[in-house]
């Protein structure tokens, strides 16, 4: 075996351990650091997988332990899953950057080490998510991402986060329940945990008839708890609050990547367990695809109506998950390829947006009102450039990568005629209504600032440059030179 | 905003309002005119009340969406119960041999599980050996949840004031003074026992029922009712929240190194060189004991972290 | 005598469960999910499961009514006064 | 009927997950929807464990030298259980903490009053 397939199980390995080691350093500085490099490092692994295994078109699993498929844990990793692994790894790197003042100003020093273990935590639990070739992990690691997702909002401890974390917790405890209880149910019907084995019997039980009505019940309750977790239109309603009022690196990496977390494992699911006929053949696509276009209004109405610009950007993020959303709701490999290219765009969009306008506001005494913001765009021109970028990628500027993800939807609608006339209006209609607030937003932040409420300068902060830069340059990347990363979603989706 | 202005504001003309919007709106007129200036809540899809309005007023928007929002979620509640019963009709019977789940997995794990893992105990040898990437997942839970307690409830300028501290500080003096003579005299014949009986039940997690997560939590009770009795300050010359991150560190950085060890030499198809003992020893079954050891430490800290910063917000 | 246990323990958790549901003081909901806990673990031995027994004991009934006991206390709805 | 009779097990973790469920949901004290969490949790636990038994079979550990895989119940749920029971320890002790935390911003554990009194003191 060569030593490249080990990197998987390093990097999952990296972050956990520097979330254990992180208690004994001596300060937030130090833990900051070790995030830095546990991100690094797995950028790194994943980035070298990806280089061996891309253009290599191959894909295998790494058994966990000295025991193979059915008694043991295994990992499976193909180009879809390097591909994602190093653009969270990336995500998780530039947050960390971009945020990292308002992290030190937000959190209590005392407390600045446990916001770090996290961190790490929700790395390795999104690697795991993304490499995992067995059910149960896939369930241990979706708790761990909830705990640790539920810290980071908590973190900055202000009443407002609080109550928030209250809600996103609530939510999140209903939705793991039917997580397992789906998880559950499955094993009873079929007797395995790991993903090749349980596509094996769900086919023979298929095949056989038997089984049927546990068998739906199965994917509805997988579904419905993934969706509650990731937001999903009818269950969207604790996004808002918990994203818009925790500190900015939380913000970016709930909305940048958490929610995302669980979007893939269901995809994965889908493919490695039910597969797609299947799924299809249950009509639960369907319904993620009505709800996937319900979240794409509602998401950006809730944004229009937003005053607080943190806020109108979780909205908004509650309207680009419903386009992944219908993406997988299209139920054919073009649809969930569109889907998994939105997820990588919508991870390097938000983060930015989120930890520009944190910079911007930075001078406006932290008011995230937008009134207040009128004119900020001239104090911090770097902040007001990423912004820029995010919001025209967002609305789907030819050029930045919204646009190629819109034409990817577009274009995978074209074999199903009822879908396609749904969803181009739906596309349009989302497209109008993100212009909505996103120029307003723009226009306010470049547009003259009057007598007396002009900001302070804010002195130049290298790490929040560093992740810009980065940032803008993936939008633009996804935006123009898509066609490589296309290549590897396809070729991974197949190998799935 | 003088009176005036802000009846000259009304009256503004759409186009007006459309062009201070495009500016970014005003602190009266945030984004769209027509549009209250705070968000929905998003809980509650009800009007916005004015912050002038009594409460009660309040109260009533609430239930009435509050109404609507029981009537469906018992609904969802009554057809997911549905759905399962019937979902239940179709399972396998309770307790008959030739159900789904007893497959080629269980057979090697009963049949083979003490030659290759070396634990009696069946369950031990799956979670610890066969499925051990799980089980470091849940220590892992077990050590974010305390990490998070630990955020959340530990002293800081945040969650204190004045008076719970006053109220603090007396029982601490009491507890200094007055010792309960029939809790001390108990806790001294039963702690040692309780210690005893944990140590005994995570030493023998591979051969007999327990292991390091119940053995763990028998001695953190012990350690509980060491506080409870004798109180923190006794506790903390022993045993403070340096202590603590260290030991629950490094006993899990064990865990992950002798995890890491055997997932890595297990993937490469190496030799991994570590004796399983003779069955039914105490010193037997290779990893299994190490990592039991390693989570009942792990698990006794964390109970009493909890106990500690639940009553008393330090450790 | 087994078949009778294994009838009426079911029973006993969802009686249980419904008492917690509607009961109008905390401390007495806390008691009787304790009591819930215990029930479940007598489950596990019929079930032949004897770690979930342990483990369900020390952590169901005694940690985690433990630490709901004292929730209660910093939340002062100990003192007899009913919660509402 | 029967079967459901026969499955009693299942049928009773039915019941209290949706009981669990809807408290979890409904309830707007948050130590009953803290509790409520736990007998869902419970409810599915007793699900999984009920469907590794095999009647007359004895628990997973290993009497005299050699094993026989018809002597001895399904092992499988045992193990998934007691990674769950933990998992579930841990976010109680997590919720918990922080209805505590609630309790001292806003001196009561009434959901719906707190997103009031959090409503009017514009915290959100």
């Amino acid at each position: 075996m060569p030593f490249v397939y080990n990197f998987p199980f390093f990097s999952i390995f990296i972050c956990m351990i520097s979330g254990i080691v992180t208690p004994l350093l001596k300060n937030g500085k130090w833990a900051y650091r070790l995030s830095l490099f546990a991100a690094g490092a797995g950028l790194a692994l994943s980035g070298v997988l990806l280089g061996r295994i891309g253009p290599a078109n191959e894909s295998f699993s790494f058994m966990m332990g000295h025991f193979p498929a059915p008694w043991g844990n295994e990992l499976s990793v193909g180009p879809l899953e390097a591909v994602l692994a190093t653009a969270i790894c990336l995500v998780m790197l530039m947050a960390l950057l971009g945020g990292s003042r308002d992290i030190f100003d937000d959190v209590l020093p005392e407390k600045q080490k446990l916001y770090f273990i996290m961190m790490d935590e929700i790395l390795a639990a999104l690697l795991a998510l993304t490499y995992t070739n067995d059910i149960f992990t896939a369930y241990v690691f979706i708790e761990i991402s909830t705990i640790a997702a539920c810290a980071i909002v908590m973190a900055k401890d202000s009443a407002a986060t609080l109550v928030s974390t209250m809600r996103y917790l609530i939510m999140s405890l209903l939705g793991s329940g039917l997580v397992l209880i789906g998880i559950v149910l499955l094993y009873c019907i079929t007797g395995h945990l790991l993903f090749p084995n349980l596509q094996q019997r769900v086919l023979e039980l298929v095949a056989t008839g038997q089984y049927t009505m546990p068998l739906t019940v199965v994917v509805g309750l997988i579904v419905l708890g993934l969706g509650i977790k990731s937001a999903m239109f009818p269950f969207h309603l604790w996004l808002p609050p918990a994203h818009g009022s925790a500190t900015t690196a939380s913000s970016s990496v709930l909305s940048g990547l958490v929610v995302k977390g669980y979007i893939i494992l269901m995809i994965r699911l889908f493919y490695k367990v039910f597969t797609i006929a299947v799924i299809r053949e249950l009509r639960i696509t369907n319904v993620i695809f009505l709800f996937g276009l319900a979240g794409m209004i509602v998401g950006s109405v809730g944004a229009i109506k937003e005053g607080h610009i943190k806020r109108m950007l979780a909205y908004s993020s509650v309207a680009q998950l419903g386009y992944v959303f219908m993406g997988i709701g299209l139920g054919t490999d073009v649809g969930i390829m569109a889907a998994c290219f939105q997820i990588l765009v919508h991870a390097c969009t938000k983060p930015m947006l989120f930890s520009c306008a944190s910079a911007l506001s930075a001078g406006r005494h932290h008011n995230k009102q937008l009134y207040a913001l009128r004119g900020a765009a001239y104090e911090n021109k770097l902040a007001g450039v990423g912004f820029t970028v995010g919001a025209l990628s967002m609305i789907g500027i030819p050029l930045f990568a919204g646009f190629a993800a819109k034409v990817f939807f577009a274009s995978a609608t074209m074999a199903q005629p009822v879908k396609m006339w749904m969803t181009l209006l739906t596309l349009a209609l989302s497209t109008v209504l993100n212009a909505l607030y996103y120029i307003p937003a723009v226009a306010a932040l470049w547009s003259r600032p009057a007598e007396g409420e002009a900001g302070e300068k804010q002195p130049s902060n290298p790490a929040f440059a560093i992740s810009t830069v980065a940032f803008i340059a993936a939008v633009f990347f996804l935006g123009i030179c898509y066609q490589p990363v296309v290549t590897l979603i396809q070729n991974g989706l197949a190998l799935l | 905003m003088s009176k005036m202005a802000r009846s000259k504001k009304e009256k503004q003309t759409s186009w007006q309002r459309f062009c201070t919007w495009v500016n970014g709106g005003t602190a009266e007129q945030p984004l769209l005119p027509a549009e209250p200036a705070k968000p929905k809540k998003a809980k509650a899809a009800k009007p916005k009340k004015q912050k002038a309005q009594p409460v009660r007023k309040e109260w009533m928007g609430l239930s009435r969406f509050e109404h609507i929002y029981r009537i469906c979620a018992v609904l969802i509640g009554v057809v997911m119960v549905g759905v399962l019963m019937i979902a239940v009709l179709q399972l396998p019977l309770f307790g008959s041999p030739d159900n789904p789940s007893v497959n080629e997995v269980v057979e090697r794990y009963v049949e083979k599980g003490l030659e290759e893992t070396g634990a009696v105990n069946m369950v031990a040898g799956m979670i610890l050996d066969y499925r051990a990437f799980d089980t470091f997942g849940e220590s892992s839970v077990l050590f974010l949840a305390v990490t998070c307690v630990t955020m959340l409830l530990m002293r800081d300028r945040n969650n204190t004031n004045k008076e719970e501290d006053l109220l603090t500080a007396r029982e601490h003096v009491i507890e200094g003074y007055e010792e309960d003579i029939i809790l001390t005299k108990v806790a001294r014949i039963v702690i040692p026992c309780a210690l005893v009986y944990g140590v005994y039940v995570v030493l023998n997690g591979h051969l007999s029922p327990g292991g390091g997560f119940s053995g763990g939590t028998i001695m953190g009770s012990a350690l509980i009712l060491f506080a409870v009795s004798f109180g923190m300050i006794r506790m903390s010359q022993f045993f403070n929240y340096a202590t603590f991150r260290k030991i629950t560190s490094c006993a899990l950085m064990v865990y992950a190194a002798s995890k890491a060890y055997s997932f890595f030499t297990g993937a490469n198809h190496l030799e991994s060189h570590i004796p399983l003992g003779v069955p039914g020893a105490i010193l037997s079954s290779g990893l299994i004991l190490i990592l039991d050891i390693c989570v009942g430490i792990v698990v006794a800290c964390t109970m009493y972290g909890f106990y500690a910063l639940f009553t008393k917000g330090e450790l | 005598m087994r078949l009778a246990l294994e009838l009426i323990l079911p029973a006993l958790l969802i009686v249980c469960a419904l008492a917690v549901t509607f009961s109008k003081r905390l401390l007495v909901s806390v008691v009787i999910y304790t009591s819930f806990s215990l029930i479940m673990s007598v489950i596990w031995v019929l079930l032949e499961s004897p770690d979930l027994a342990i483990t369900e004991a020390a952590v169901g009934a005694g940690v985690s009514g433990l630490l709901l006991i004292y929730t209660l206390k910093k939340i002062h709805a100990l003192k007899g006064t009913s919660d509402e | 009927m029967e079967h459901l009779l026969i499955n009693h097990y299942e049928t009773a973790a039915v019941i209290l997950f949706g009981i669990g469920f809807l408290n979890l949901l409904l309830q707007n004290n948050l130590v009953k929807k803290i509790i409520g969490f736990g007998i869902m949790d419970s409810a599915v636990y007793l699900f999984l464990a009920s469907q590794g038994y095999i009647a007359g079979r004895l628990a997973p550990i290993l009497v005299g030298e050699v094993a026989n895989a018809a002597d001895y119940i399904n092992p499988i749920p045992a193990g998934l259980v007691l990674t769950g029971i933990v998992v579930s320890v841990s976010v109680t002790a997590f919720s918990l903490a922080l209805i505590q935390r609630l309790y001292q911003k806003y001196k009561t554990v009434n959901f719906d009053e707190i997103v009031l009194l959090a409503r009017q003191k514009g915290d959100e």
